[in-house]
């Protein structure tokens, strides 16, 4: 939705960089992103002991920051998207990782007085 | 287009900047729900458990959903490149993939009623279907924009020197995928039991 | 009220026919001007208010006396539930977006938001989910298990009550998630040339603030709401033990939803006060930085302190200790705020209309709301006080007396900004003095009977606890008897100086910021000419400059050469007895007529799509689509409540429909535009 | 038990109940049964004195904050016809500093004693004597797992021993239902919430005898406002003999159970028992209270094993009890009928306990329909939950007859 007019003119830097990534460059992420997956997939038959869920957690963070840094252009964008994603994604992980243990603290033997 | 952008304070358009503001509250919400469902992981009430899940049939569908991201930074690019035909092609294939999700989907939720998951069967249950279904509901309606941004392309309300309605659109798109990224990892693949 | 001007030319090209009118019914049904949705806000809320006091009414009536049978048990649980969801989504947080939507453009120097018709909708949303609410009075189903919605109580109560709190409560979030991400991306991208960040009025930074709290704030209760209208309509099993749901994730979600919403309520009052403590006293805000600062912080802290509502519920002595912890500190931003308030007024040429009244009320009443939150910290002793009336009383004094004299300090200090006229001053301070009495004289008590032990949400107050807690409950009943006289001369006051008020000026009160520049009322385009920004009070530093030796006086006319072109004289608004007239210099005080003939020999309009036919000024046009659009909310609300599938269907089709009839049609006629964002709303 | 306020003592409370600004100062003087200002046991001496410490330092920076502000408005006022511009201060860092340091050392000195007494009382105390609390809508019953005894209403508790009560919510029997409730008696401890589905606990501790009103503090549906609990605080001779009568089974029942299969067919009445009692009791039986109430105890009762599980309150010894329906209605006439806080006569209200046995909801709001509450049994009136046609006067009478044995 186009703004009304107005006269501002520009008081942040503008980092906005029109160089986006080629098809090709898309393509290999693709391919990167396929991948991973793959090898999501293959945890699903090889155990990896202690280290199971912790590279599941890995791989799907690589696969959430090649999404969001290339397709979505984070990486090449402006800093306040970047900022709105992270403000987004660490409060989120924050609010709800503190309300879980405050929620498993409680079971028993907290009485007020 | 540019001539609007560059009066804006930020130097940037602002419904592009809408849009991220929106996905920034976006993680709140699939937050919660994400939160629920670990909650009650093991609250299944004596009935099915994540046992039931297929993943060799759900990763193919998140492979397909995680493909679509391409085809839709293809379309913008070819929009980007003023190449309209190929950037129609582009959106009916990701839009075609949304479909094939959503299709999959329906089909994985009806096979586990009939299996006896059902949302009222357990918090469980509860849990991964309104979490999964509001996803499907989010890519349900990307693909409704995708049909509408590649029905305007022809009508000339989309021109081709406005890439810009693409990518907003593609963030959007690429936003859901994220967010079954993690879905993927977190609901279906690691085996918490 | 607002008069407008220059209705734009229009060339129909969408499926309706474009509304023209600026004016009438019509203009305000498709209205996408900020400020007629502002004032729109205004009048709902003044209906919602009514309603929410009439609840009010029956809770005190009841009250009145010990074991009183008035009404029974189900009436008076339905409206301190109604009472409670009234003011806190119907009252006071549309009445903070009433005046986000009429301040934040013209303070920043915008001539609207960044998505007029997202406005719109956000409006027509707001409005319908409260009518939505109230309609369960239709289907004798108003909601009844407490605006906080505990499960499991809430999924077990028999009847539609609770479906129409969860679908109303839902539909009222939409609207506000809607605005929040329209008026951040307003504040972010729409500021006047040279207004930086650290020029903006604290108003705009409150707002910032605000936004940014229910844009995290609301998606929580989204979900936790959606959850709670599956358990009670759809049979799903969230909150409920018997299948292992757990009925303190409600409590979880409700207030890490809950508590920022307290700030959500209170943090616009604030702004308003940091904006006419100020002009009032002739001196800019003391400690600006730190107010800004102060303010940011709360909304952080804010988000950290949720589960001091749950210390008896189910929270562990870890959860205690740091929950308590954060509740204490949170009083250190807000004693920064009361201080920069205050000294704000020292050494300055404080004038006491009825707007500062309610300001310095402001200050006094939430620094007692302040210190009895800080007893909320005190964990083990906040077990005997929740739940009491020591707690009805605190967040009385905060919401009350401070959300809403700040807020009704900024309806005397802006009234003038939306119609050119003036609210009777005697009248208003009748109205202030009998608002404080009636006020205080309402919830002070209240401490007093919480702390003998009165618990909250009782429809029945108990025989035996004694003569003194009877005493206070009937000095509560009335001090409501006086809040509503007091009520009744400020709306007295409020039609007769709408009628036949006494002209304003543009400037009646030799204010400081931008929006005060505009004329009285603000004309449809808000600006003439968008203004360069170079200083913090930009207004005040145009009027006025300081000499050499230190004193300040007002700068001659014509002289203002520092901050752009002189604007072209016009005539100026004299306004007797409200003291500052003088003190506007004329360049300031701009005729419509020569400023539109600025405007159209020099196009600043910057659009090169503008229709050329028109003054170049080029402003967002009329659409019925917000409020077709929004209308689909009623049968999806219904089918939601009502667990009718037909009903959701027809509403979703609705929607989309009305969606895609708001993307086809452009945002101006000659503006060949989209809007996807409308479609995430 | 304290008696209620002289005429002149209430006057002069009127008179300070119009001083409200400053109502911090007058917190002292201040009385009422249920208030939280007057701990009578450890559990609320301590967050009391937290409570009152803190207050006086509230009270200092209200002085201070209202008094500067009236001061600078009275100061800094501007006179008619003044229309100089003031310098334009725009902050001051040093005072900014001042502002922010203080109120944080204040609040530091506050977090201490209160982060340390958070941890103390989280601590199971020493040789405490554990009572079963559970919340019903809308009474509460506790149950006495050393001694197998089960009441309703009035938490009956020894003098000078910590009592930690185990609480949970129930409904219908049935421990993963109900609603969420708070127990509270506000001179012994804090309030604590019972919850479905957990278990919670608190302490409390009584260091004189008395009977300390409380009431539910959680918002619990329809009728929370008639949710209320008293507790009892005996010297600990006194409640050994307490639990020592509540031991023991009711003589009626006792001598029921000792007829055969045959005679209860018959209803026959055994010997020395009333006949109207005896109807009663086969009234108690065919009318299905016993399917809310549970059986009336006709053995003696010893342990945790013994408890039975009932929807309604255990009525074995209904009498033992001043106040029944969640202690909204006095069970034993009072000395000042007009006085709610007089002390009991041993009269009992038969004519209060006849109409709630009649018709309960008429009395007390309830969804007997819905299976919250107890039904009516008053002919022509809704029944449901309850008995068909409910029951005629003369039976209703009958029945009473035997709820008048339960000592």
């Amino acid at each position: 939705m186009a703004d009304t007019a107005t006269e501002a003119t520009t008081d942040v830097a503008v980092t906005h960089d029109d160089h986006h990534p080629s098809a090709r460059e898309y393509v290999q992420i693709a391919g990167a992103l396929f991948g991973l997956t793959a090898m999501e997939f293959s945890t699903y038959f090889i155990e990896f002991g202690p280290l199971h869920i912790p590279l599941l957690l890995v791989l799907m963070g690589i696969k959430f920051m090649l999404v969001a840094g290339f397709f979505m252009h984070l990486k090449f964008d402006t800093r306040v998207f970047r900022q709105l994603m992270i403000t987004g994604l660490v409060g989120a992980m924050t609010l709800y990782l503190a309300a879980t243990l405050a929620l498993h603290e409680f079971p028993a033997g907290a009485g007020l007085g | 287009m540019s001539a609007a952008v560059e009066e804006t304070s930020m130097g940037i358009d602002n419904r592009k900047l809408g849009m991220w503001v929106f996905l920034g509250s976006e993680f709140m919400f699939f937050g919660a729900f994400i939160t629920a469902y670990l909650l009650y992981l093991n609250t299944t009430a004596g009935g099915p458990t994540g046992e039931i899940f297929d993943i060799v049939y759900t990763s193919i569908s998140s492979f397909v959903l995680l493909m679509s991201s391409l085809t839709m930074v293809l379309a913008h690019n070819a929009h980007v490149h003023g190449d309209m035909r190929r950037m129609r092609l582009w959106i009916l294939a990701t839009a075609l993939q949304g479909l094939v999700f959503v299709g999959g989907q329906a089909y994985e939720f009806t096979k586990f009623v009939n299996e006896g998951l059902v949302p009222t069967g357990s918090p469980f249950a509860s849990a991964f279907f309104v979490l999964t279904g509001f996803h499907g509901i989010h890519v349900t309606v990307g693909i409704i924009l995708l049909l509408g941004l590649w029905s305007y392309t022809h009508t000339g309300k989309v021109k081709s020197d406005q890439p810009l309605k693409t990518e907003i659109i593609g963030l959007y798109w690429h936003f859901v995928d994220i967010i079954w990224v993690i879905i993927f990892v977190v609901v279906y693949l690691i085996p918490w039991g | 009220m607002a008069t407008t001007t220059a209705p734009p030319q229009t060339r129909s090209r969408s499926l309706l026919s474009r509304p023209t009118a600026l004016d009438g019914l019509k203009g305000y049904l498709a209205t996408t001007d900020h400020k007629k949705i502002g004032i729109m806000y205004f009048w709902s809320v003044l209906v919602f208010f009514f309603f929410g006091g009439v609840a009010s009414w029956v809770i005190r009536a009841q009250l009145a006396a010990a074991e009183n049978t008035l009404v029974n048990e189900e009436v008076y649980n339905q409206a301190f539930t109604l009472h409670g969801l009234t003011m806190v989504f119907l009252v006071v947080m549309p009445l903070g977006a009433a005046f986000f939507n009429y301040l934040i453009p013209l303070q920043i120097g915008a001539r609207d938001v960044a998505f007029p018709r997202l406005n719109a909708f956000s409006f027509w949303t707001f409005l319908f989910g409260g009518l939505f609410l109230y309609s369960s009075l239709f289907f004798q189903a108003v909601p009844n298990g407490g605006w906080f919605g505990y499960a499991p109580l809430s999924t077990q109560i028999p009847g539609d009550n609770m479906a129409f709190y969860a679908v109303g409560l839902q539909i009222v979030g939409i609207a506000s998630l809607s605005a929040a991400v329209n008026f951040i991306t307003t504040i972010l991208n729409m500021r006047a040339p040279g207004m930086e960040f650290m020029r903006m009025p604290v108003f705009v930074w409150m707002s910032l603030v605000t936004n940014f709290l229910l844009l995290f704030a609301l998606p929580i209760i989204a979900v936790a709401l959606f959850m709670l209208n599956g358990d009670v309509v759809f049979g799903t099993q969230f909150f409920q033990p018997a299948t292992g749901g757990d009925p303190i994730l409600w409590q979880h979600l409700f207030w890490l939803f809950g508590h920022p919403e307290v700030y959500i309520m209170i943090l616009p009052a604030m702004g308003i006060v940091s904006e006419v403590m100020p002009t009032f006293s002739r001196k800019p805000l003391f400690g600006y930085t730190a107010m800004v600062f102060a303010g940011v912080a709360i909304g952080f802290i804010g988000f950290g302190v949720w589960a001091h509502h749950m210390f008896t519920s189910a929270v562990g002595p870890i959860g205690r200790v740091a929950f308590g912890l954060t509740t204490m500190f949170i009083a250190v931003p807000t004693g920064i705020k009361i201080f920069n308030w205050v000294f704000t007024m020292w050494g300055g040429k404080v004038r006491f209309t009825t707007a500062m009244l309610f300001s310095v009320g402001f200050v006094s009443m939430f620094t007692i709301g302040g210190l009895s939150g800080v007893t909320h910290a005190i964990v083990p002793h906040d077990a005997q006080q929740t739940d009491t009336y020591w707690i009805v009383a605190h967040f009385h004094y905060v919401l009350f007396g401070g959300a809403l004299f700040g807020l009704v300090s900024g309806i005397y200090y802006y009234f003038p900004k939306v119609t050119g006229k003036l609210l009777n001053e005697t009248l208003g301070k009748w109205h202030f003095w009998t608002w404080l009495i009636g006020f205080n004289l309402t919830f002070g008590p209240m401490h007093m009977s919480g702390l003998l032990g009165q618990p909250r949400r009782t429809a029945v107050l108990p025989g035996e606890l004694g003569p003194d807690v009877l005493l206070y409950n009937q000095l509560s009943t009335a001090g409501v008897a006086v809040l509503t006289v007091s009520a009744l001369i400020f709306l007295f006051n409020f039609i007769t100086s709408l009628r036949s008020g006494e002209a304003s000026g543009d400037d009646p009160w030799d204010a400081r910021t931008l929006e005060w520049m505009t004329p009285s009322p603000t004309p449809y385009v808000n600006f003439y000419e968008i203004p360069t920004v170079t200083a913090r009070d930009e207004f005040w530093e145009r009027k006025y400059a300081e000499t050499e030796d230190g004193v300040v006086r007002p700068v001659p006319m014509g002289a203002s050469q520092d901050h752009g072109e002189p604007v072209p004289v016009g005539d100026t608004a004299t306004v007797e007895g409200t003291g500052n007239a003088s003190a506007v210099p004329d360049d300031i005080a701009v005729t419509e007529d020569v400023a539109l003939a600025k405007v159209t020999s020099d196009d600043h309009g910057g659009n090169p799509d503008a229709a050329d036919d028109d003054h170049h000024i080029h402003m967002p046009d009329p659409s019925y689509w917000p409020l077709i659009m929004c209308a689909g909310f009623i049968p999806l609300g219904y089918g939601l409540t009502f667990a009718a599938p037909t009903l959701i269907v027809l509403g979703a089709l609705w929607l989309m429909i009305g969606m895609f009839g708001w993307i086809l049609e452009p945002l101006a006629e000659g503006d060949d535009d989209y809007d996807p964002d409308a479609v995430h709303a | 038990m304290r008696r209620i306020p002289s005429r002149r003592s209430r006057q002069r409370r009127t008179a300070r109940g119009i001083g409200l600004a400053v109502m911090a100062l007058v917190l002292a003087g201040c009385s009422g049964e249920q208030t939280m200002l007057d701990p009578k046991g450890p559990f609320s001496q301590d967050p009391d004195t937290l409570f009152k410490y803190v207050l006086i330092v509230a009270a200092v920076v209200f002085v201070f904050v209202q008094g500067l502000i009236i001061f600078t408005s009275w100061r800094f006022r501007r006179k008619d016809g003044d229309n100089d511009i003031p310098e334009q201060v725009h902050g001051n860092t040093a005072l900014e500093i001042v502002w922010t340091v203080i109120p944080l050392a204040i609040l530091v000195a506050i977090a201490i004693p209160t982060v340390r007494q958070v941890i103390a009382l989280a601590e199971e105390p020493d040789g405490a004597m554990v009572v079963e609390v559970i919340g019903h809508r809308w009474w509460w019953e506790y149950r006495y797992p050393d001694s197998g005894v089960i009441t309703a209403n009035e938490l009956v508790i020894p003098v000078g021993t910590p009592i930690r009560l185990e609480m949970r919510a129930e409904e219908s029997g049935a421990p993963d239902r109900g609603v969420l409730h708070s127990f509270w008696v506000p001179a012994l401890a804090g309030k604590q919430d019972v919850i479905p589905g957990r278990v919670s606990t608190l302490n409390m501790q009584a260091d004189e005898p008395g009977r300390y009103l409380g009431q539910c503090a959680e918002y619990c549906g329809l009728s929370h406002a008639n949710m209320r609990n008293r507790a009892v605080a005996l010297e600990p001779d006194d409640f050994e003999a307490w639990v020592a009568a509540q031991q023991q089974p009711s003589e009626v029942a006792a001598a029921f159970a000792g007829l055969s299969a045959a005679d209860l067919e018959a209803e026959v009445v055994p010997d020395g028992i009333d006949q109207e009692v005896g109807r009663g009791y086969y009234l108690f039986q065919s009318a299905n209270c016993v399917a809310c109430h549970g059986q009336i105890n006709a053995e003696p009762v010893a342990s945790a094993d013994d408890f039975v599980a009932s929807q309604g309150p255990n009525l074995t010894h209904l009498l033992s009890r001043r106040e029944f329906a969640g202690a909204i209605f006095d069970l034993y006439e009072r000395e000042d009928p007009d006085d709610p806080n007089a002390d009991f006569t041993d009269q009992v209200d038969v004519e209060q306990l006849t109409a709630w046995v009649t018709n309960a909801p008429s009395q007390k709001a309830m969804t007997p329909e819905d299976g919250v509450g107890m039904p009516s049994f008053e002919p022509g009136t809704d029944n449901t939950g309850g008995l068909a046609g409910g029951l005629p006067p003369e039976d209703i009478d009958a029945v009473i007859a035997y709820l008048l044995t339960m000592e």
